[in-house]
């Protein structure tokens, strides 16, 4: 691997991502699985970096997951997207960044659509009128909210606590990154580093003092693929896609996945505990998984926070082996205990995944 | 009085044309950029189909200019169109008064890293044709070290919308089954590999150069566009493409990944074009009068072109075009220029 | 002139022969009785090896054979025939047939004469016990002519002996001629002889000029004839009164002695090895394997004579003439499995070579046992077959209906819907026929001018007769095809099967035993209509010439019927070689491995063979020769000439 | 082992590392030609019995060099070895040879 090569590429691609005043719109799927992610995010960039991310609590879903699932039309999703687009206007914001992959290439579609159809639109226009009596008017600046971690990246840096180092080794972790296909995949140029060689988490990840693992399943998806997973009959698709990631990525041994969509995480994660369970593999060491963060969550790591506080109890691979590589001090005995003190019950244990 | 021409490239049309005008008794001057001779050719090492060197034909067109005023690392600065005549500066100082002007300026090879799907540059073990010409010329690469696997990707940059070239290059595919038959004659135990769209081996010969790489070297012919190549820890590359004969979706692994990188309008002849304002087609060469009746001569009078200038041709159809302008400048050098009356009627009815 | 060292036995009366050693032995009998000791060994043995590895059935068909009157003449005309005379070569090549058969027939009579002049003069001698094993060989050593005493009867044999041996003397004297010079003999090829070859070979050829020698020299004591008493004064002449001859009967010994050892692994085997295949096959009894039982036999009868080697139509490339029915059969005998499959496979299964075989050794036929060692059992999935061939049957419908349902269509304005008639003649044209559609386009076309009321069996593609299978080896599998066949045709309720593939023909007539229904190739056919007046055709002067298809010619003896055919239309001119010795097309089914190059090149000299007397269209009779000539004579050496090639039904 | 009700399901990509060379160069010393198919496919459109069955040389070809050779034995296991294909074969390969060597050589595990 020729490292002058991807640089060559990244300078090919970068996006100009304003520095400050963002409208943040949520992921329906990680306020659910990673809630923590996403109130991580807001934290480091407004209480630790000060800057000025609104969000408001009329924002809805993208519609994004009914649209690749073939059960809402366009025009329809499109209008939810012009009603995301007329609040942001409403509060005075240029700048819309969305904690959703799925959205952001679909905001992406949409916006690339009406440019080359400008009636198609005007029509929207004309529906968000009729439905919600409001105008819209489009973002200056489209960013992903990992765009922005990005962009931030060297700031985090300076205020860590830690690195992506192995403290007993000094050696940096491998770290594989995993870009949500939709992030650039569609449109090479709205993403840090294009679609082949995307630079958003690898940015980061050097930023941070880890070592990027370029595996030759790198660009497949995490297997997520909407109606692949949403069937039950369809999901040994689903299952073997993720699978064949793994089986790519293992010969370089990770000790890290790093992700910046909000269904990656969840199926690298999941899937690893139903590999292991119904085969008996496992791809960490010892029979661990291999954990597969957020980029927040990461973030939050190498700045102190709390894993328990970063919810990384959440994920079903057992991140403790990856805190003591990094040399995190975490209290076992409070993993399970809620926000308010409460035990919330542990899950059980796995035959295989430890 | 001897009527000057300058011709703009030192490729083989450039030289071909050049030999013929000065056997033909006008002045000619030759330019080129670069500081030798021979455009690609120079950095070829055997021509399909019977394996020619290169050397030996690049020489020999070499030794057919002598007369010829020749300018190597020169380029033009700026250019006048007179009455009839140009009015060239070159970038050495001297300027020429040309009375017909050859654009021969080639094409240049598509650059690979812009398919960035198969890593060139990136990945240590994929290099393009030229890189093979060059380690065929001088036995040595560090990126070819005794390959036991090799694959040759046919259309790199040719018949692509997306690297920006809908056509043909028409010289990859012969080149790529010569190339494959070079690489087993240096390797042979090695696997070769050849994935290919459409092989289009038009050319005499051509045909029996497939058949002997089939028959006697054993190459595997694999239609269907490799679509992504990604490193293996130990650098060796997995290729992935569909055998669309087979209707299947494939994976190999390999040693030695070599590009057929395709032909691009030459940059710097695009420069000059946009000097002289000439008219260039939706694919990036020039535009000509005819492309069936007068493909050696531009939409401008006085300015002709030859060689890969219009397009992507072998070295042989290079050789014949030059030798066509030449023809066609002597035509209009005889039967229009040196009528000042009635230059203009006669431009407009026979350019 | 008595020598001194020998006494003679007081004779008690006057007769005319006189046994000189008392004891009937001398020492130097010892190579020869070695030699034929070893040899009836090993003939018995291998006799009893051979016959045990027929099946019961066969062998016992073999011995009921010897007793069927009509057998035993068969058998003895053969015998004398093939064995003795070699009329077969006499017909070819008269010098070499006269070389063989005096060697074969003048040994013969040497031997036979000799039993019978010691059964009339010294019948004591004939026990065994008494040196019957090699008395009657050296007869002339042992006894002594009284002077004076010579009878008409003795003389007359010795002149018969003197006779015999002079022409077998010329016989060999032609052999080794032929050794050097062959193609004076009419053989543009020979075999390569082996080591065992050559030691027989140089034996056998010394053996009767030994026997001159030795007889000669002891003709002023045993008597003699013309040559032996004239030889004999030429070397009083030259060496004076005493002539030491024993050394002479002992090379005489040796060679035979050495003959008969080497005999068993030398090509001379066949000699007797014919006797027994000639039995077995005039008994009727096939090959089952290619190299045990009959088979056995009948590698041995081969006597390596080489004539194969210039029937064959490889011979057109010396690089394969390795590939030629005496070589396959010599490696046969010696058991090189990977020579006798590459040679097996390589085989056009033209048939000439067994045409032409003076022993009638089946060289194709052994070969295709061969095939089928290696690939019979290949795996195989034919299930398919019954949906192809029954689905009139499966579906309960009456026959005729049963051929509508496969859309077997009926043509012409004014016939009958096609489900209400039984068509009285079916036509099958077979896998190849749809690849010259032009055959099948006259056929129907020939068969409407005649008014014949036909079906065409498969209009929309049939499936494979089998034969091809079984000229792969896959008897199995072609059983299998031809069952579906067989079955298909049967239900039709036609009459009369008439095809226009000769390689479907040779099937079905020899594998597919229709009960009621007539076989017949479309030459056969047309030829009936127009002799029958059914079809009217006018004569040309377009000068024809008629290939002979392999499978046609040779496999099943059609020759007559297309040539009278072509012979109302236009004028037949002669090919080099005809009928059985036409030269195959080079697009036979029959090789398995023969490559494109090679073939061509068989069918350039096929077409060079057709083309002597410059005809104007070359005529066939067979889809594969039709379309092999077609592209042949369109492609470069042929340019030239504008010869057309057309297929039989065309023509008429 | 849990049964989620779902598994990994095998992935339909030929993978050309898993071809057996070995067994290749077999077949192309008894018959060469197998090297100089060109795909054209005129041998299955003559078929015999590809009338009735998937029957296919120039698949089964294909199928022996993308590492498939059962693949490649069922292609061929319903041929009547009629030798249309040879017929029309326009790189004049020896067909039917061919046929018997592949299910010779690959027929033996």
């Amino acid at each position: 691997m020729i490292y002058e090569g991807k640089q060559k590429i990244w300078s090919e691609y970068q996006k100009e991502i304003p520095d400050d005043h963002y409208f943040y719109v949520r992921s329906c799927i990680r306020q659910s699985f990673f809630p923590a992610s996403e109130a991580t995010f807001l934290d480091i960039t407004r209480n630790v970096l000060g800057k000025d991310i609104f969000e408001t609590e009329h924002h809805t879903t993208c519609g994004g997951i009914a649209y690749h699932s073939d059960t809402i039309p366009q025009e329809t999703v499109m209008t939810i997207i012009a009603r995301q687009f007329a609040l942001m206007a409403k509060h005075g914001y240029e700048n819309y960044v969305c904690s959703c992959i799925t959205s952001f290439g679909l905001y992406c579609e949409t916006m690339e659509t009406w440019r080359e159809y400008p009636e198609l639109e005007a029509k929207i226009h004309e529906n968000l009128w009729k439905s919600c009596k409001l105008e819209f008017a489009k973002p200056k600046f489209l960013v992903h909210a990992s765009d922005l971690i990005y962009k931030y990246r060297n700031m985090i840096a300076a205020q860590a606590v830690r690195k992506l180092v192995n403290v007993h080794t000094g050696e940096p972790l491998k770290v594989v990154e995993h870009i949500g296909c939709h992030y650039s995949k569609m449109f090479p140029s709205k993403g840090v580093g294009g679609a082949e060689y995307p630079y958003v988490l690898v940015g980061m990840i050097e930023a941070w003092g880890g070592e990027i693992v370029d595996y030759p399943e790198r660009r497949h998806c995490c297997g997520f693929g909407f109606r692949q997973y949403f069937i039950k009959g369809n999901r040994g698709y689903s299952l073997s896609n993720t699978h064949k990631k793994f089986e790519s990525m293992e010969p370089f041994k990770p000790d890290l996945i790093i992700t910046n969509c909000p269904g990656c995480p969840y199926f690298l994660d999941r899937w690893q505990y139903v590999i292991a369970e119904s085969t008996g593999k496992t791809y960490g060491q010892d029979g661990h998984g291999i954990p597969a963060l957020t980029y927040e969550e990461v973030a939050g790591l190498v700045m102190g926070y709390d894993p328990w506080d970063l919810g990384l109890q959440t994920h079903q691979v057992g991140v403790e082996p990856l805190l003591d590589k990094m040399g995190v001090e975490y209290d076992p005995a409070k993993k399970y205990l809620g926000k308010n003190g409460k035990d919330l019950g542990s899950p059980s244990p796995c035959a295989c995944l430890k | 009085m001897k009527n000057n021409i300058l011709i703009i490239g030192g490729g083989p049309a450039g030289l071909e044309a050049s030999a013929q005008l000065q056997r033909m008794g006008y002045n000619v001057i030759l330019i080129e950029k670069d500081s030798s001779l021979g455009g690609h050719l120079a950095k070829w090492d055997r021509l399909f189909p019977d394996g020619v060197p290169a050397d030996e034909v690049l020489s020999g067109l070499i030794r057919s200019t002598e007369g010829v005023k020749l300018f190597t690392e020169t380029e033009i600065r700026a250019i006048n169109r007179l009455e009839k005549s140009y009015n060239v500066r070159l970038t050495n100082g001297i300027t020429v008064l040309s009375d017909a002007v050859l654009i021969a300026s080639g094409f240049d090879l598509f650059n690979a890293v812009k398919k960035e799907e198969y890593g060139y540059g990136i990945y240590d073990r994929v290099i393009t044709n030229a890189d093979l010409e060059a380690y065929f010329k001088t036995g040595s690469d560090k990126r070819i070290d005794h390959p036991k696997r090799i694959g040759f990707v046919h259309c790199v940059g040719s018949r692509d919308e997306k690297s920006g070239c809908r056509s043909c290059s028409k010289v990859c595919c012969a080149t790529a089954v010569k190339q494959a038959i070079e690489v087993k004659e240096a390797f042979p135990d090695a696997e070769v590999f050849c994935f290919y769209m459409d092989l289009r081996l038009f050319g005499r010969h051509y045909e029996d150069l497939y058949l002997k790489a089939q028959k006697e070297y054993g190459i595997r012919f694999i239609r269907g566009r490799v679509a992504e190549v990604s490193e293996n820890l130990d650098g060796t590359l997995i290729v992935k493409a569909e055998d669309t004969v087979a209707s299947k979706p494939l994976k190999a692994t390999l040693d030695l990944l070599v590009l057929m990188s395709g032909m691009r309008p030459s940059a710097s002849g695009k420069a000059v074009g946009d000097l002289l304002e000439m008219t260039v087609e939706e694919d990036g060469y020039f535009a000509v009068r005819s492309g069936i009746a007068a493909g050696q001569r531009s939409l401008l009078p006085g300015l002709f072109l030859a060689g890969t200038a219009t397009g992507p041709k072998t070295l042989p159809e290079t050789l014949a075009d030059a030798r066509a302008a030449a023809v066609e400048i002597d035509r209009y050098l005889t039967e229009i220029f040196p009528d000042a009356r009635n230059y203009k009627q006669l431009v407009r009815e026979r350019w | 002139m008595t020598p001194l060292n020998y006494i003679l036995a007081v004779q008690a009366a006057d007769p005319e022969v006189i046994d000189r050693i008392p004891s009937g032995y001398s020492h130097f009998v010892i190579p020869f009785t070695i030699g034929i000791t070893f040899f009836l060994c090993w003939i018995g043995v291998g006799c009893v090896r051979l016959l045990a590895a027929i099946p019961r059935t066969d062998r016992l068909r073999f011995w009921k054979s010897l007793f069927i009157p009509k057998n035993i003449v068969k058998n003895l005309k053969d015998l004398f025939g093939d064995c003795l005379f070699h009329v077969k070569i006499w017909q070819r090549k008269p010098l070499l047939g006269y070389m063989h058969s005096a060697i074969a027939f003048g040994w013969f009579m040497i031997i036979l004469l000799g039993h019978i002049e010691v059964a009339l003069f010294v019948p004591a001698r004939l026990n065994v016990t008494r040196g019957g094993l090699f008395y009657p060989i050296f007869y002339r050593y042992f006894v002594w002519m009284n002077p004076g005493h010579t009878t008409l009867r003795g003389s007359f044999f010795f002149f018969l002996m003197d006779f015999f041996l002079l022409y077998i003397l010329t016989g060999i004297a032609l052999a080794v001629f032929k050794r050097f010079r062959s193609i004076v003999l009419g053989m543009r090829h020979t075999t390569k002889p082996s080591l065992a070859d050559r030691i027989a070979l140089y034996s056998l050829w010394m053996i009767f000029p030994m026997r001159l020698l030795a007889e000669s020299f002891t003709a002023d004591l045993s008597g003699g004839s013309f040559l032996t008493v004239g030889v004999n004064h030429l070397w009083h002449f030259l060496f004076g009164e005493k002539l030491l001859f024993t050394p002479f009967w002992w090379a005489y010994s040796i060679c035979l002695g050495l003959f008969f050892v080497a005999m068993p692994f030398s090509r001379y085997m066949h000699i007797l090895t014919e006797v027994l295949w000639i039995l077995l096959r005039n008994a009727g009894i096939k090959p089952h394997h290619p190299r045990k039982g009959v088979a056995e036999a009948e590698i041995y009868a081969c006597s390596s004579c080489g004539l194969c080697l210039d029937a064959c139509p490889m011979n057109v490339q010396k690089k394969n003439l390795k590939y030629s029915s005496v070589y396959f059969i010599r490696f046969l005998r010696r058991h090189n499995e990977k020579k006798i499959n590459a040679i097996a496979d390589k085989c056009l299964m033209c048939d000439k070579c067994h045409a032409l075989c003076p022993v009638g050794v089946d060289a194709p036929a052994l070969r295709r046992a061969q095939r089928i060692t290696v690939n019979n059992s290949l795996p195989y999935e034919y299930s398919y077959l019954a949906l192809a061939g029954t689905a009139g049957a499966a579906a309960g419908l009456r026959p005729y209906s049963a051929a509508a349902e496969r859309g077997w269509t009926r043509p012409g304005p004014d016939s009958c819907p096609a489900d209400t008639v039984v068509p009285e003649v079916l036509y099958f044209a077979g896998c190849m026929t749809h690849l010259t559609p032009r055959i099948i386009k006259a056929v129907e076309k020939v068969f409407k001018a005649a008014g014949v009321d036909y079906a065409f069996a498969d209009r929309e593609g049939g499936i494979c007769c089998g034969r091809p299978l079984m000229l792969a080896g896959k008897t199995e599998a072609a059983a299998k095809v031809i069952e579906a066949n067989k079955r298909m045709i049967e239900e039709s309720g036609c009459k009369t099967l008439v095809l226009s593939c000769p390689i479907c023909y040779k099937v079905f007539k020899e594998e597919y035993h229709f009960e009621g229904i007539k076989v017949v190739h479309y030459t056969q056919f047309i030829n009936d209509l127009i002799a029958s007046g059914k079809l009217q055709v006018s004569k040309s002067d377009e000068k024809i010439v008629y290939h002979d298809p392999c499978e046609l010619g040779r496999g099943s003896n059609v020759y007559i019927e297309p040539r009278a055919a072509l012979d109302k239309v236009g004028t037949l001119v002669k090919a080099a070689k005809e009928y059985d010795e036409s030269v195959c097309c080079g697009g036979s089914l029959g090789s398995l491995t023969l490559d494109n190059r090679d073939r061509a090149k068989i069918t350039e000299a096929s077409l060079d063979n057709l083309l002597v007397n410059d005809p104007d269209t070359i005529v066939t009779a067979c889809p594969l020769c039709l379309k092999t000539f077609s592209e042949t004579v369109s492609n470069s050496k042929h340019l030239l000439t504008d010869v057309k090639v057309k297929d039989f039904a065309e023509m008429i | 082992m849990v049964d989620f009700g779902f598994g990994l399901v095998p992935s339909s990509r030929m993978n050309l590392d898993l071809f057996d060379k070995d067994k290749y160069e077999k077949l192309a010393a008894i018959e060469p030609d197998v090297r100089i198919c060109m795909a054209c496919g005129s041998c299955t459109a003559v078929c015999t019995a590809g009338k009735y069955s998937q029957t296919s040389l120039r698949e089964a070809i294909e199928d022996i060099k993308n590492a498939k050779p059962d693949k490649a034995l069922e292609m061929l296991r319903c041929c009547q070895l009629c030798g249309k294909c040879s017929m029309v074969c326009p790189r004049g390969i020896n067909t039917r040879n061919l046929i018997l060597s592949i299910t010779k050589v690959y027929s033996s595990k």
